[in-house]
């Protein structure tokens, strides 16, 4: 059913409400996310993600003043925002953004300014190194990387015993299209063959003649590496051409949008389980529920977990110092939901991936693959 | 000059080249068709139609307020969305079958046409065309962000549930579905319907008339403003059934899903001359086999798609000016 | 009582004020002319009693009703009907359409071929074009449309402007033997012409308007012997 | 109009004084911290903004082009100027100026061809072929002609391709010769001039080639067409990894220079509005405005209608890679998804908010347009950030609907007023007398 | 006529299609230099396609127009107009939203006598040529009586006076061959007489030849030295004012048997 999103001012207590605690610094932090256009929903789980961890830091008497703003997926809009947040609110810190096309000019900014900046859902590898190979001191990312699922998607589907693949991708997208890419490469390095890797773009609806060619094919499996909205539309259609291959995703499946019953059979690869028994996993899925009516999907459990992450480095560091936090954030173990986290030398998150799977209508956990 | 000696050898190249250019395209055919067999190729084809046909759907609400107001409706495919949702809350919530549901599109289409035409066009009508143009844009941004709030619609993608099963039945091989059919049936009946009303029907005249010079037409005794509603309201009416259908054909709903349809279908509309009602079916149809059949079979084609789209737009341009029904445009010095 | 009563009317564009201040009547089947200058105002007349531009103050009144709040298409179904300036046709529907928009307001099929004959009679040209386009019409061939569709719509008031523009002198004295005859019918006639010879010539009355205020007014054989209106409008000084 | 005058200050006094002010303030403000470089870089991009909607303006207020493919020149010129200068910074093709050069060197190439096949009268060159072999059928002239015709292209082409290649290396070479000599921060801004320069010319000389055909075509007509360039360019960006790596498609173009500054800005902008109101108020600017008003009337008055249409509508390319050129070097960063169509209605929402025909209009109007969407995320409180895309198209309809020509209609301001033209005591030559006066 | 010495514009066999409709058929005619020439026949009868044949706006079908020795058929129009023919419309077609000023300078552009550059540089030669080009539009507005309207726009402008303005744009572009059409439809007989005089006035100032539509009896018989009368798309009859007033078939197609008062 239609998550009942909160606005954000539900969310966020008026801004210095709470006594000081300890030395009396408030920290503040910017949350940059679409708010409005097509990934505003988007952007709306990301922000519950990070807002129940920043009431839960609060409740704790952790001091931090958060500031959101829309980036509406948008270079220009994302630069003003963070041009906004850093200079106009001088926030020291930066949550977001959604999309790699904000998330990438707001990093430029964030290491300008020497401002912390952890985007929990954008795999662009350039948000955090620069081309020259040189990592951005300031800037990280809460999510996997596309190589590392790509090669999780790839095993998984030599696991299953298939040899023949499609692979369909959005190319304006590119965290779908970095996906399709090293799945494709590592199917193919594992003997597989990649009969159909055909591309879309974001507004297509109508894939018949893409599905065709995969009819055509006769593949084992179907990779549809883009976000649960785009995969409903997409097995619809997949079954109505009668195709029956195994469909295999990414973490873009998480949601409890996915329409579990057109991908019977299917998997995909997460963050983690939400039938995980760790305290920290099954309180974030309780919680969740509780405070906004659904099930917490990758962009809301990544940013819960972005946000703690940011949380747990300035407490780590005890100032308001962001060259000491951006330390204390690289070399981080942090243990949340999608498990223990830890920074490789580009700032991207060594943590394993969580494979489910889709059977009688219902998700379950499969495994867990590390990297 | 005596150039006779030259006619012959003039004449069988002639002769050659026109045998190598059928050959050509002879064989280009072929090929087509052997490239993964017949049944790939019709399908094709008959994907193309399906398609085709969901965007002339949407095209000849464009078109029909285009030819009588001279107005690029920019609202139109918001519009459409609207129609899209209000059949949506209708089924899952009330279970509603899908003709109450289309009804109900359409009215609630209708009336918020009406009300748009009302706030945002009518007082513009003595306004420079372009000033109308710019308040649909803003009419058209007002709708998507709105309703993406959170107490409207919401900004979820929302999957829609079809009030019905689809059968997909296989005739030679070729897939055709239920839905295939109801678009197409329903599409060629409102052709029909509309090219009766605007060609045979007083009121139809009264619309062109009114499309041509407004002034003369008020001293015909025309009411135009009753005119330019009921244009609107036709307008949002073929907006609402067509706003059902693309959802039931594509079975996700959300507050934009109306650019993107709504552009290509325009663009249709457009191509095949706009403000001709037949030309929009046209227009659309070759749009829609342009599309998949360059996603079939050009390299790289489902990454180029709109651009093949939008090339084959501009060839037509050069060659036909006004789209392919398009009257020329006549102007008496 | 007058057929049409015109009293006091102020009309503005904007901050031109066009009319100031205009009276005159026509009286049940007369012929009455406007003549005037250019920008005198009898366009803004016209205009103003077919409803097309709203009074600033005055009043219009047809056999007693008030026109000045009504809107154009009732006052076409009280039997108004005008013959604009500048043709006007629709460039895009054919001849015959073009009547038939001009005959919008009756229902009767039979009745509207009959006014359609008439109107063939009266202009065969139009017949040999029945299925052009208007727009591609010649300057005349779209006068004599505009007038025939005029005359569509039977109307009780026939407001005429400048008919005669553009026409061949054979034509001339014909559109005038017509405004006569259909006269003679019983449509009572508002004439707006240049050709103030003829016009006061056709007409039982006449006035003559100087920037938006009458001038003058009378009989039309007294107005074409007013030495005055000799000089200024009938070249004749 | 206004009538002469007895003015204390020459308007373009007035003017200069204004925009001097404007410059020194916002400068000052700056460097003394008093205003962000938020409040900055929203200054910059709405005059950036304002240079595009500049270039529309002359395209559709004043020689009544309806184009929605401004967008597509903002591209070409955001993306080309990139390359360039990032090539200088981080030798991405190997070399530091082979973009530069060879954009340079292509575009006399073609205009080379362009201007040959232009003297070569070519349309008179097939009539008097036509004429020469009259006795042929028509069939076998056909393969005369065709035949004829590309000998001709593949010459032009030859001779093109040759003087390109030539030129660019010549170019090249004086490049790598002069500007590394120069000290860094003025082979950074000569640099910078040359790439803004030059890619906008080349949307230019695009907008010249695409014009030249599309123009034919009638008002919504052109504009359907226009915005399919635009889409075709967008599609060719989301692809361009394909060809050109560092393009980056749809991943974005990263680490461009960020050169652009307050006054790289402000001065382009001043030195464009000084362009734009001298070709205005000349003859050509008058020949392009009567294009707008009735093309047939303008044809008979010996003006060369298609010419004058496609010079609009080239200035007006340039204008926008211009514009393009400096935004790409604001943000640092291009994405295919800015240059969306839907953004493409921005300029045009922009010159109809302001007065179609009207410059000042347009500056203003780009001023507003920034001020309503940044003001809005100023203005409006936390939790209501999805409100801003609601209310501003409310306070645009709102503006359209209660000023309906624009906020100043077709008026100027200051020295962007119709110059004034002497009343001259004109003697008619030959000392007849005057024709007598018309009745009023 | 077409038997005088030497003819500045020459029409032969012209004759133009719409569709299967013979809007002109097989026109010929002359006019020596110099020559104030009327066409007249009735409504309909192709007089205005013959203009906008001659004016490039049309191509004839078959045919040809040489105007002072070369061909006309199929050159563009404003080369045309550079050759020196100007026109004015039937329905009057100025450039509303411009002033009456600019009107008459747009005309001139051709004679403009500088580039983009020296406008955009605001170069010597630019304000030199400008400042002539503004005084000779303003001594056109003179002549036409237009100078207390210079700075109107040309909307604004009463019917006649747009007539008026007309006239003054088509002699701007410099015409040795200036064709007017319907010049006086729509004034009053006393603007006509006005009329007249300019039309003879700046025929002499600026040495035309014109070539004159007009239904209006008063000013063809009134001016014209030479009277060509079309039927249909042909010439039934060509001769002096007297001679076509008494033509039979002249009376007949066109004049009509009872004389129009007010000639
Ligand atoms: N649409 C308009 N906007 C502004 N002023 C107008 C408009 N129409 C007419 N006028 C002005 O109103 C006055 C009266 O115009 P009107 O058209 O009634 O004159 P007229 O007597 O019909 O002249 P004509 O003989 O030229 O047709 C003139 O000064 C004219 O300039
Ligand atoms: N573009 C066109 N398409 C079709 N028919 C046309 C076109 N232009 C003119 N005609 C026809 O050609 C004929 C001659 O028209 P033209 O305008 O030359 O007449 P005219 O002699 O100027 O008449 P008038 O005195 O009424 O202006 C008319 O019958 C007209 O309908
Ligand atoms: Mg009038
Ligand atoms: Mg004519």
């Amino acid at each position: 059913g239609p998550a009942v999103a909160p606005t954000a001012g539900d969310a966020t207590k008026a801004p210095g409400g709470e006594a000081p605690a300890g030395d009396g610094t408030v920290y503040k932090v910017g949350l940059i996310v679409p708010l409005s256009g097509d990934a505003k929903t988007f952007g709306i789980s990301t922000m519950n993600g990070v807002m129940m961890a920043v009431e839960e830091a609060k409740a704790e008497g952790f001091n931090i003043d958060i500031l959101v703003e829309d980036g509406k997926c948008d270079a220009q809009e994302g630069t003003n925002a963070a041009t906004k947040l850093i200079t106009q609110d001088k926030v020291h810190y930066i949550i977001g953004a959604v999309c790699s096309s904000e998330s990438l000019p707001v990093s430029v900014l964030a290491e300008q300014n020497k401002v912390v900046q952890i985007t929990p859902p954008s795999t662009n590898p350039a948000v955090t190194v620069n081309e020259d190979g040189t990592v951005k001191q300031y800037v990280f990312r809460a999510c996997f990387l596309d190589p590392f699922q790509g090669v999780v998607m790839a095993a998984l589907a030599k696991e299953l015993g298939a040899t023949k693949a499609a692979i369909l991708y959005d190319v304006s997208n590119d965290y779908v299209k970095g996906l399709a890419e090293y799945a494709k490469e590592s199917f193919e390095q594992g003997g597989g063959e990649v009969a159909v890797f055909e591309a879309y773009t974001k507004n297509d609806t109508d894939f018949s003649a893409i599905l065709s060619k995969v009819a055509d094919a006769n593949v084992d499996v179907i990779f549809l590496p883009d976000y649960y909205n785009k995969v409903n539309l997409i097995a619809q259609q997949i079954k109505e051409k009668g195709i029956t291959a195994t469909m295999i995703g990414g973490d873009g499946w998480d949601s409890s949008d996915l329409e579990l019953d057109l991908m019977e059979g299917g998997y995909f690869s997460n963050h983690y389980s939400p039938q995980d028994p760790r305290d920290v996993v099954q309180n974030f899925v309780k919680n969740y529920q509780t405070k906004y009516n659904s099930m917490p999907d990758s962009f809301a459990t990544l940013g819960y977990d972005a946000a703690k992450i940011l949380i747990q480095a300035i407490q780590e560091a005890g100032t308001d110092d962001t060259t000491l936090v951006a330390q204390k954030m690289a070399a981080i173990q942090y243990s949340g939901v999608t498990g223990d986290i830890s920074f490789d030398e580009q700032h991207n998150p060594i943590k394993k991936a969580a494979i489910i799977k889709i059977s009688g209508g219902q998700t379950e956990f499969f495994k867990f693959v590390a990297p | 000059m005596r150039l006779t000696w030259l006619r012959t050898p003039l004449r069988i190249i002639a002769w050659m080249v026109y045998a190598a250019l059928s050959l050509v395209i002879v064989y280009g055919v072929y090929r087509l068709i052997q490239f993964k067999g017949a049944t790939y190729f019709f399908q094709a084809l008959l994907d193309g139609l399906r398609l085709g046909f969901v965007y002339a759907l949407i095209a000849l609400g464009y078109t029909m307020v285009y030819g009588i107001v001279r107005l690029i409706n920019f609202a139109h495919c918001d519009v459409f969305m609207v129609g899209a949702f209000s059949s949506y809350y209708a089924i899952t919530s009330y279970g509603w079958g899908i003709v109450p549901a289309i009804i109900l599109a359409m009215v609630v289409c209708i009336v918020l046409n009406i009300a748009i035409e009302r706030m945002a066009y009518k007082p513009l009508r003595n306004a420079p065309r372009i000033t109308a143009l710019i308040s649909a844009i803003g009419v058209s941004f007002f709708l998507e962000y709105f309703t993406a709030l959170r107490f409207v619609f919401g900004a979820d993608f929302l999957t829609y549930k079809r009030p019905f099963d689809v059968v997909v039945w296989n005739v030679l091989g070729l897939s055709i579905s239920n839905i295939t059919v109801i678009i197409v049936a329903v599409t060629l009946a409102l052709l029909a319907l509309l090219l009766y009303i605007i060609n045979r029907t007083k009121v139809g005249k009264a619309m062109r008339a009114t499309s041509q010079d407004a002034t003369a037409a008020r001293l015909m005794g025309i009411d135009i403003d009753r005119i330019i509603t009921l244009t609107f309201g036709i307008g949002a009416a073929l907006a609402g059934a067509a706003g059902v259908l693309y959802a039931i054909a594509f079975p996700q709903i959300w507050t934009f899903m109306g650019i993107m349809p709504g552009l290509k279908a325009f663009i249709a509309a457009v191509l095949g001359g706009i403000g001709n009602i037949a030309g929009a079916v046209l227009g659309s149809l070759l749009m829609g086999e342009i599309e998949v059949l360059t996603v079939s079979f050009v390299p790289f084609g489902s990454r180029i798609r709109d651009l093949v789209a939008f090339l084959v737009l501009i060839i037509v341009f050069l060659v036909k000016p006004t789209g392919i029904l398009g009257e020329p445009q006549v102007e008496k010095v | 009582m007058a057929l049409l009563d015109v009293s006091d009317l102020h009309v503005a564009y904007g901050a031109i004020k066009a009319l100031q201040g205009i009276t005159f009547t026509i009286g049940e089947g007369e012929i009455v002319t406007l003549i005037g200058a250019n920008g005198a105002g009898k366009s803004t007349s016209l205009r103003t009693i077919s409803g097309l531009l709203r009074p600033v103050q005055g009043s219009v009144c047809f056999r007693g009703v008030d026109l000045t709040r009504m809107s154009v298409d009732k006052i076409v179904k009280l039997g108004i009907s005008q013959v604009p300036e500048g043709r006007q046709i629709f460039p895009k529907l054919t001849v015959r359409e073009n009547l038939e928009m001009g005959a919008f307001t009756r229902r009767d099929r039979n009745e509207i071929n009959d006014s359609m004959e008439r109107v063939f009679s009266s202009f065969p040209r139009l017949k040999e074009r029945l299925h052009q386009l208007g727009g591609t019409l010649s300057g005349g061939e779209q006068q004599m449309l505009a007038i025939g569709r005029g005359l569509m719509s039977r109307p009780t008031l026939l407001l005429l402007d400048e008919p005669s523009m553009g026409l061949a002198p054979i034509l001339v004295e014909e559109i005038f033997s017509i405004i006569s005859q259909i006269n003679s019918e019983g449509v009572s006639i508002l004439l707006v012409e240049q050709n103030a010879a003829m016009a006061l010539s056709v007409a039982h009355r006449g006035y003559v308007l100087e920037t938006g205020k009458v001038a003058l007014q009378g009989d039309a054989s007294a107005l074409l012997a007013n030495p005055q209106v000799q000089e200024a409008y009938l070249g004749e000084g | 109009m206004s009538m002469p005058q007895a003015r204390c200050l020459p308007t373009w006094l007035t003017t200069l004084v204004v925009a001097v002010a404007v410059f020194v303030i916002v400068t000052m403000l700056y460097a003394r911290g008093i205003m962000t470089s938020y409040v900055y870089n929203v200054l910059q991009l709405a005059c950036i903004a304002a240079i595009s909607a500049l270039g529309l303006n002359l395209v559709y207020g004043f020689n009544g082009q309806f184009s929605l493919g401004q967008i597509g020149f903002y591209a070409i010129g955001a993306y080309s100027s990139a390359l360039i200068t990032k090539e200088f910074t981080t030798y991405w093709s190997g070399a530091q100026f082979s973009t530069l050069s060879w954009l340079q060197a292509g575009m006399i190439g073609v205009v080379v061809i362009l201007w040959a096949a232009n003297r070569l009268h070519l349309r008179q060159l097939f009539s008097r072929l036509n004429k020469a072999l009259a006795e042929l059928r028509r069939m076998e002239r056909t393969i005369l002609v065709a035949v004829v015709v590309v000998l001709i292209t593949l010459v032009l082409v030859a001779v093109g391709a040759a003087l390109t290649w030539v030129l660019q290396l010549g170019i090249s070479a004086l490049l790598t010769a002069l500007i590394p000599a120069l000290p860094a921060a003025a082979a950074q801004s000569v640099l910078f001039f040359l790439a803004l320069v030059t890619s906008a010319a080349f949307a230019a000389l695009v907008a010249y080639l695409v014009g030249k055909p599309l123009l034919r075509l009638h008002s919504d007509y052109f504009g359907i067409a226009t915005l399919g360039f635009a889409i075709v360019i967008y599609t060719i960006l989301q692809n361009s990894d394909m060809v050109i790596a560092t393009m980056k498609g749809a991943r974005g173009m990263v680490e461009i220079p960020m050169w652009t500054s307050w006054p790289w800005v402000f001065g382009i902008l001043f030195v464009l509005v000084v362009v734009m109101r001298n070709l205005v108020y000349s003859s050509h600017g008058r020949a392009i405005i009567s294009v707008r008003e009735d093309e047939v009337a303008a044809r008979q008055m010996g003006i060369n209608v298609p010419n004058a249409k496609v010079i609009a509508f080239a200035i007006g390319g340039f204008y926008a890679g211009m514009a393009g050129g400096l935004y790409a070097h604001l943000i640092g960063f291009l994405h295919p998804s800015t240059f969306d169509f839907v953004r493409g209605f921005d300029p045009l929402i922009i010159i109809v908010f302001g007065g179609l025909g009207s410059m000042t209009g347009t500056l203003v109007a780009s001023g507003l347009f920034s001020l309503i969407i940044e003001g809005l995320r100023v203005v409006l409180p936390q939790g209501f950030e999805d409100w801003r895309f609601v209310i501003y198209p409310i306070l645009l309809l709102a503006i359209i609907l209660l000023r309906q020509k624009g906020l100043l209609g077709t008026h100027e301001w200051g020295w962007l007023q119709p110059p004034h033209v002497l009343l001259r005591e004109v003697a008619v030559t030959g000392g007849n007398p005057q024709p007598p006066e018309v009745i009023p | 006529m077409s038997d005088q010495s030497v003819s500045l514009l020459q029409i032969d066999g012209l004759t133009k299609l719409f569709g299967g409709l013979r809007a002109v058929s097989d026109f010929s005619a002359g006019l020596p230099e110099g020559a104030l020439h009327g066409l007249i026949g009735p409504n309909g009868a192709g007089k205005t396609t013959v203009f906008n044949m001659i004016t490039g706006i049309y191509v004839p079908t078959e045919g040809d127009i040489r105007f002072d020795g070369t061909s006309l058929v199929g050159m563009e129009p404003h080369l045309i107009t550079r050759t020196g023919v100007a026109r004015t419309f039937q329905n009057i077609r100025l450039f509303q939203d411009m002033s009456v000023l600019d009107n008459v300078r747009v005309a001139y552009h051709m004679h403009a006598g500088y580039n983009l550059a020296d406008a955009i540089l605001h170069l010597g030669r630019f304000r030199r040529q400008e400042r002539l080009q503004s005084d000779r539009a303003q001594e056109f507005l003179a002549v036409f009586n237009l100078t207390n309207r210079r700075d109107e726009l040309a909307r604004n402008l009463p019917y006649g006076e747009q007539r008026r303005l007309e006239i003054a744009r088509a002699l701007a572009t410099k015409p040795r061959l200036l064709l007017l059409d319907e010049p006086a439809a729509g004034m009053n007989p006393v603007e006509t007489d006005n009329l007249m005089e300019l039309i003879h006035f700046i025929r002499g100032q600026f040495k035309l030849t014109i070539l004159l539509i007009e239904h209006q009896m008063r000013v063809v018989m009134g001016i014209c030295e030479w009277i060509t009368v079309m039927d249909f798309g042909q010439v039934i009859a060509r001769g002096t004012p007297k001679e076509i007033q008494s033509n039979q078939r002249v009376i007949e197609a066109y004049l009509g048997k009872r004389r129009v008062r007010g000639l």
